[in-house]
């Protein structure tokens, strides 16, 4: 899509972030600045939906209204979307979407690393742990969030494909903490031989797992049987500091150092008017084409024991 | 032994206290922005609160009435959910009834005004608090969006359910007209229609009310209906505005939708405060959230700043007002 | 004659309380019929099964001999039968003149016309000589005030047919003229009349006939002409009782109340008194004259702009109800209802509430003392109730007010102030009050009474008249109604 | 016209209506698993609702009274969240204050009773809406979580504040013994304590109170500022169970507690309940979570069947509670 190129740095970007309560995205926001500081992008004031796609859309009327040529937004319903993305378009205002990729309307790019691949990494870590058999508790998140929803199916998936002597029990948490800690108490009081857990989100789920583990005195060293295998997903430090302690055995490091700073380098890029192919990209990342646009699979980690102390993973970066 | 006069000409006023409360914000934002007084920005402003003015147009009713629905926000997603699964094949996330099209928004305030006589039964004729029942409806009603949908967001809608929400009539968002239309009815019918003063009366003395041969449970059973089938046109023009149907539509709304009321003179105990006064809450709200947008507030404080201006509104519609409120 | 109204064989309960037993009443087309009782005994109960608002367990409903129409057809009975009802009806959020036309604000189904409604509400005001501001809300009105506005709209239906259930237990002495002289014109129109009070001179003063009830049953009807008084009253209570007769005593030297230089903006102004141990002091006036807001200031409800109060011999901190109690004060207020009683809780935790803190140590209240205590109060009082456990809200008015005066009593208070002590209370239960104010004051105590019911005065030692908020005369024992009024009315001073 | 006694017993044993919803469920939950019945999963439960039976206990006394606190829900994340950061290192994302780290629950209850009282200033001085104050609170108390934490979890805390969360007593956890301990005093002190029993009298009739002697405002700002202390209290429990302090905790719980404390049997209207009915209001609430989560159902429609079975409880403690609610 064509732009209105009036020299680089003076092209408004406008930005809106999903939400300020999660771990994951508290870090995306930091970096945000840091990322413009960088890459000289001149970024509006940047506005907050709270997770709420009604405030994202008006929070999208009042960044054009103020004269944003170009909208960097992580929308958490890829649906309802639609409407605004087609308005931008009419506007010629184009669009980098962060973490997931809207089902409909045009979009310049997506920045986000593959959650369906999130699901599988960690279905293939606890199934080689486990030797293909015994039972998993999945913590999901909420299961109207595509992210939760890719991450639980994919899983589920590999697991019915790869490991199909392993059973899964799935507890819908919500992305909340209480009802994790609720949840996997009375799944381990029912199921005493569980050996495995997949946590859809560190954030919320890391410590309340322990601390449940903990009360049961399952917090022990691979090496003892009664050791039970956790796979986290985000890439915060204090999984880092878990994987490296022996509490969890693994994480999935959701880059969002490079959710940031990709956002805004093809923010950037739009904004001068530049057009991308499919194909290898020039960071260890690939783009494919979608129907309504381009997409930026960025690559997401897998942290274990072995390469937790690597100093380019994002969670080993922020103070 | 007779009132003196002046006190009585302001209480005719009691419905318009939160005027200089807009009027201050109209000129704290256009100092604070430029774009804030441009008719785009304003328009904008309309168009976002046209859907939760709706439900905050059948929550003012309800709590005229003396009663109580929390369950309201969960129609907005629910109601032209089921319509548009009635429709759509079942590639899309429907049912495969193959119904036509064109009935889907017939169907969504179908469904909404369903909901709203199942409220009605349970609270008038099982007499239970409307508070409680109201709040599990708001589960089971949106596990009925979620439960079908499985989480998913319906994006393949037919034309028709998207074209209230989205077109323009005579160069504003319809929303803006349908609402203000409404609005307009709600004014009307509570200040000039028997009807409409039997709330009043209902949600004042309930006893007296049926005393003077007001047929109470029926006028109620009625203001629930109503109040589910605007909660479902709200829920049809937000769908036409975002253009699909998520798994949170309208959810969390309903707090917003009682601070607009309350703050706008209606009371939580019954049988106090007009259709305009709420009209006049809505505008505040939506004003100080579209101010503090423009002016970027940082996101982790938004909600103290937000929660602050709540509490000034109603502390200046308490003054005003000169009553204590329930 | 034939009958207008019938009802025949009714009987009523609710839960465990049997209101109606078997009761009936016969009202003669064109008369004004009395319907007379002790508090509790079923009136109030009967107006509503007469007024369709509920349905009788057994036992029929006639209107001119044909049965009463189906609960639902609320129209059909509003045609029959109009009602001031016992308990307010008024709405307060809504103007004097929407709750006179409620729910026939306009003819048709079109669109309210408020200032044809205004106009036609004040012509009715006018009619009945109703001093109320039509545009006012009918929250803001005075309790009098309210119980006009309530007459008026039940006279407004042009129903042959008027139930009036103790509409002058709150009404002045002009006031209730007014009301009679509206009465005895609707009767030469030929409307018949169910009238119920408690105050039986009223009863043969403006009735043809009476019915009595007693424990849920019908006693006896009689015409009232040639009826003694002393036969009426055994019909109501069962048994033979003399007319209240006042004591006399000798006020002690100690001044246990005394008010200097009260004044409260459009109330009263510059009010001094005092008040002996052992003597009942009066307070009487016409509406408005500011008594209830001076008595509401004595007992710290209300605060005063200027002026001391001493309770005791304690100077109380003005608007201060805890401290005023707790210096030895008890009182019964104006509205039971609003200030009375909290209808929820059993008689025994409403009459005891001001001693919480001597049924038990450390804070706790021993349910068995303030069962015992309760009990007590019971019988000294003649409380008619399930119990010390039964709620307040279930009683009839009468009870409810005995449960009034037993919390005010409860403390063996030094200084007692009862405001309208017997609205609403029946001969029987009227003796017994006014016997307790006599018995404390017997004990020592001092009493302030404030009253619109002269026979309640005459206990008085002295009566302190009001007008337009200042006390313009000091009365003493033995003054005839006729001069009293007088006063009172600002004829003669 | 007498009473018989069988109607006197009766009422009392009103706040033991959800009784038999409770047996039932322990019948249906034996009967569909197996585990439920151990041991080890009731103490579970019993654990897992020992932090919101605290919110339930506090919401009930401030219902008795005829007020009503939303924001208790906030307390619960925002008053150790405080707490914590006052005590912790800036590089563990605290002020930097160095207090001691033994102070943190002291610290953590009295944030929770400033904003009790703060509430209590609002609703009793001003005499502004109390639904709407503690709406605009909740929002506000929240924003006093993400504001400094700038919505990141706090995982480094103090052995002081996890300690009551996950220790031991007798074997059982201490937190079953301090929900306990605090409902037998809320049992007892609402029941016999002159202080109780005063709560009715003004929820029921506060000018009656007023006139009986009670110091009406004072009682009131008691109730705030215990009921914020004791969503603190909550707050800490919950902190230790978790092991951190994230920026959802509490979020959301607040319907739960209406939802427990009304079909506990007390009203919305004030005046009438017990703490015992609460309480069996939490279990149920607690019981039904449990054996949801054991059997495993679809977590899309489990919203519903949840709903559904709020709406029986409610219905059976209508229809045994025999009066209509409020
Ligand atoms: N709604 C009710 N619920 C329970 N008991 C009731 C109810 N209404 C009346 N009662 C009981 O029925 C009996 C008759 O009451 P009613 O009000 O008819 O008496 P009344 O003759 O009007 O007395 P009063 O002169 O005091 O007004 C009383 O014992 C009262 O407690
Ligand atoms: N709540 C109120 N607000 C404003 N004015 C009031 C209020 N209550 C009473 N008044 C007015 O104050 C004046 C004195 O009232 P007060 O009640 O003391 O007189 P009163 O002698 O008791 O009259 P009544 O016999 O009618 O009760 C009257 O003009 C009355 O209308
Ligand atoms: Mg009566
Ligand atoms: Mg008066």
């Amino acid at each position: 899509s064509g732009t209105s190129t009036e020299g680089g740095g003076s092209v408004k970007i406008g930005i809106d972030h999903p939400r300020a309560d999660s771990d994951f995205w508290n870090s995306y926001i930091k970096y945000v600045p840091q990322m413009a500081g960088e890459l000289k992008a001149d970024l509006m004031p940047a506005t907050n939906s709270q997770n709420d796609v009604a405030k994202l859309v008006n929070n999208v009327q009042a960044l054009t209204g103020q004269g944003a040529k170009v909208i960097v937004m992580a929308p958490q319903d890829t649906g309802a979307v639609a409407n605004t993305l087609t308005q931008l378009e009419n506007k010629k205002i184009p669009v980098v979407t962060v973490d997931t990729r809207p089902d409909k309307g045009k979009v310049y790019m997506v920045v986000r690393a593959d959650n369906r691949a999130y699901g599988t990494k960690a279905c293939e870590f606890l199934g080689e742990q486990l030797g293909g058999k015994g039972k998993v508790v999945q913590l999901q998140g909420a299961l109207s969030s595509i992210n939760g929803r890719d991450r639980s199916e994919a899983f589920l998936e590999c697991m019915k494909a790869k490991f199909p002597d392993i059973t899964v029990f799935s507890e819908p948490t919500e992305w909340e903490g209480s009802k994790a800690a609720s949840m996997l108490q009375t799944r381990l009081e029912q199921n005493p031989d569980i050996k495995g857990i997949y946590m859809h989100a560190g954030g919320v789920h890391l410590a309340p797992t322990l601390q449940v583990l903990r009360q049961k005195g399952l917090l022990v060293p691979p090496e003892d049987p009664k050791h039970i295998f956790v796979i986290s997903n985000d890439g915060i430090p204090q999984e880092f500091e878990a994987i490296r302690k022996g509490d969890i055995d693994a994480t999935v490091s959701q880059p969002a150092d490079l959710y940031a700073k990709y956002a805004l380098f093809y923010a950037k890029a739009a904004a001068e008017g530049k057009t991308f192919k499919p194909g290898p990209t020039d960071h260890g990342s690939t783009i494919i084409q979608l129907q309504n646009g381009l997409e930026d699979q960025l690559p997401a980690p897998l942290v274990t024991k072995e390469n937790v102390d690597d100093q380019t993973l994002w969670g080993n970066q922020v103070k | 032994m007779t009132a003196p006069a002046p006190r009585l000409r302001l209480a005719r006023f009691r419905d318009l206290t939160l005027v200089p409360v807009i009027v201050l914000l109209l000129v704290v934002g256009a100092f604070l922005d430029p774009t804030f007084l441009t008719p785009g920005n304003l328009t904008n402003v309309l168009q976002q609160q046209a859907a939760i003015s709706l439900l905050v147009l059948a929550e003012a009713m309800i709590l005229i009435a003396g009663k109580f629905d929390l369950s309201l926000e969960s129609t907005v997603g629910t109601a032209p959910a089921i319509a548009v699964m009635l429709v759509i094949p079942v590639s899309a996330g429907g049912f495969g009834l193959g119904l036509p099209g064109t009935l889907v928004i017939p169907l969504a305030l179908l469904v909404g005004a369903a909901i709203g006589a199942f409220n009605g039964f349970l609270i008038i004729r099982f007499q239970l608090s409307a508070f409680i029942v109201t709040l599990a409806m708001l589960i089971i009603v949106h596990g009925f969006l979620q439960g079908p949908t499985e989480g998913k967001t319906l994006f393949e809608l037919p034309e028709s359910i998207l074209y209230l929400g989205s077109a323009l009539w005579l160069g504003l968002p319809a929303a803006i007209w349908i609402a203000g239309a409404l609005f307009v009815a709600g004014i009307f019918g509570l200040g000039y229609l028997r009807l409409g003063r039997s709330l009043y009366a209902i949600g004042g003395n309930a006893d007296a009310a049926r005393a003077a041969g007001i047929r109470v449970g029926r006028v109620l059973y009625g203001v629930f209906i109503l109040g589910g089938t605007l909660a479902a046109l709200a829920g049809v023009l937000e769908t036409g505005r975002l253009g699909a149907i998520g798994n949170n539509q309208g959810v969390g709304w309903i707090f917003m939708v009682f601070a607009a009321a309350v703050i706008g003179g209606v009371s939580m105990d019954g049988g106090k405060g007009t259709i305009l006064g709420a009209l006049t809450g809505v505008l505040v709200i939506g004003l100080v959230q579209n101010i503090l947008t423009l002016i970027g507030v940082s996101g982790f404080w938004q909600p103290v700043i937000y929660g602050a201006i709540i509490l000034i509104a109603l502390m200046i519609s308490r003054i005003a007002g000169g009553k204590a409120q329930d | 004659m034939k009958n207008h109204v019938e009802a025949r064989n009714v009987v009523k309960r609710f839960g465990p309380t049997t209101a109606l037993n078997g009761a009936e009443i016969a009202i003669a087309e064109g008369e004004t019929h009395a319907l007379v009782g002790r508090n509790g005994a079923g009136k109030s109960t009967l107006v509503s099964i007469l007024t369709g608002l509920q349905r009788p367990d057994a036992g029929e409903v006639l209107f001119a001999g044909e049965p009463a129409p189906a609960l639902a057809d609320r129209d059909a009975w509003r045609q029959r039968v109009a009602c001031v009802y016992q308990k307010s009806t008024i709405i307060p959020a809504l103007s004097v003149a929407e709750n006179l036309f409620l729910n026939r604000q306009t003819d048709t189904r079109g669109a309210i016309n408020w200032r044809a409604l205004r106009v036609r509400a004040r012509e009715l005001l006018d009619t009945y000589e109703v001093d109320v501001d039509a545009q006012a809300l009918a929250g803001d009105l005075s309790v009098e005030q309210r119980q006009l506005v309530e007459i008026a709209r039940a006279l407004s239906f042009g129903a042959r047919f008027i139930i009036l259930d103790e509409p002058t237990a709150r009404l002045d002495g002009p006031a209730i003229e007014r009301l009679f002289g509206r009465m005895r014109s609707l009767r030469e129109q030929g409307v018949t009349m169910m009238y119920i009070s408690h105050h039986l001179d009223e009863v043969y003063e403006i009735c043809q006939s009476v019915t009595v009830f007693r424990d849920a049953r019908h006693v006896t009807t009689r015409p009232v002409a040639g009826l003694p008084h002393d036969e009426l009253v055994a019909a109501m209570t069962g048994e033979a009782t003399s007319v209240y007769e006042s004591r006399s005593r000798a006020p002690g030297g100690a001044v246990v109340l005394s008010g200097e230089g009260l004044s409260l903006t459009g109330r009263y102004t510059n009010i001094d008194i005092s008040v002996k141990s052992g003597e009942v002091v009066g307070l009487g006036g016409s509406a408005s004259s500011g008594k209830v807001g001076l008595a509401e200031t004595l007992v710290g409800l209300r605060k005063a702009d200027a002026g001391t109060i001493t309770v005791n011999g304690t100077r109380v901190r003005p608007g201060d109800v805890p401290a005023a109690l707790k210096a030895g004060l008890g009182f019964v207020p104006e509205d039971r209802h609003h200030e009375g009683f909290v209808p929820l809780l059993s008689v025994g935790e409403n009459t005891t509430f001001p001693i919480a803190r001597k049924l038990g140590r450390y804070g706790m209240v021993s349910p068995a003392r303030r069962r015992a205590k309760a009990e007590q109060l019971i019988k000294d009082l003649d409380i008619k109730t399930e119990g010390a456990d039964q709620p307040v809200g279930d009683l009839s008015g009468g009870n409810a007010q005995k449960v009034v005066f037993a919390r005010a009593l409860v403390d063996d208070p030094t200084v007692l102030v009862v405001i309208n002590p017997t609205a609403g209370v029946d001969v029987k239960a009227k003796q017994a009050l006014l016997g307790a104010v006599e018995d404390a004051v017997e004990r020592g105590a001092g009493a302030v009474l404030v009253s619109d019911e002269l026979d309640d005065l005459r206990i008085c030692d002295r009566v302190l008249v009001m007008f337009h908020g200042r006390v313009v005369k000091d009365v003493p024992r033995g003054w005839t109604d006729h001069e009293l009024v007088a006063v009172m009315e600002g004829i003669e001073d």
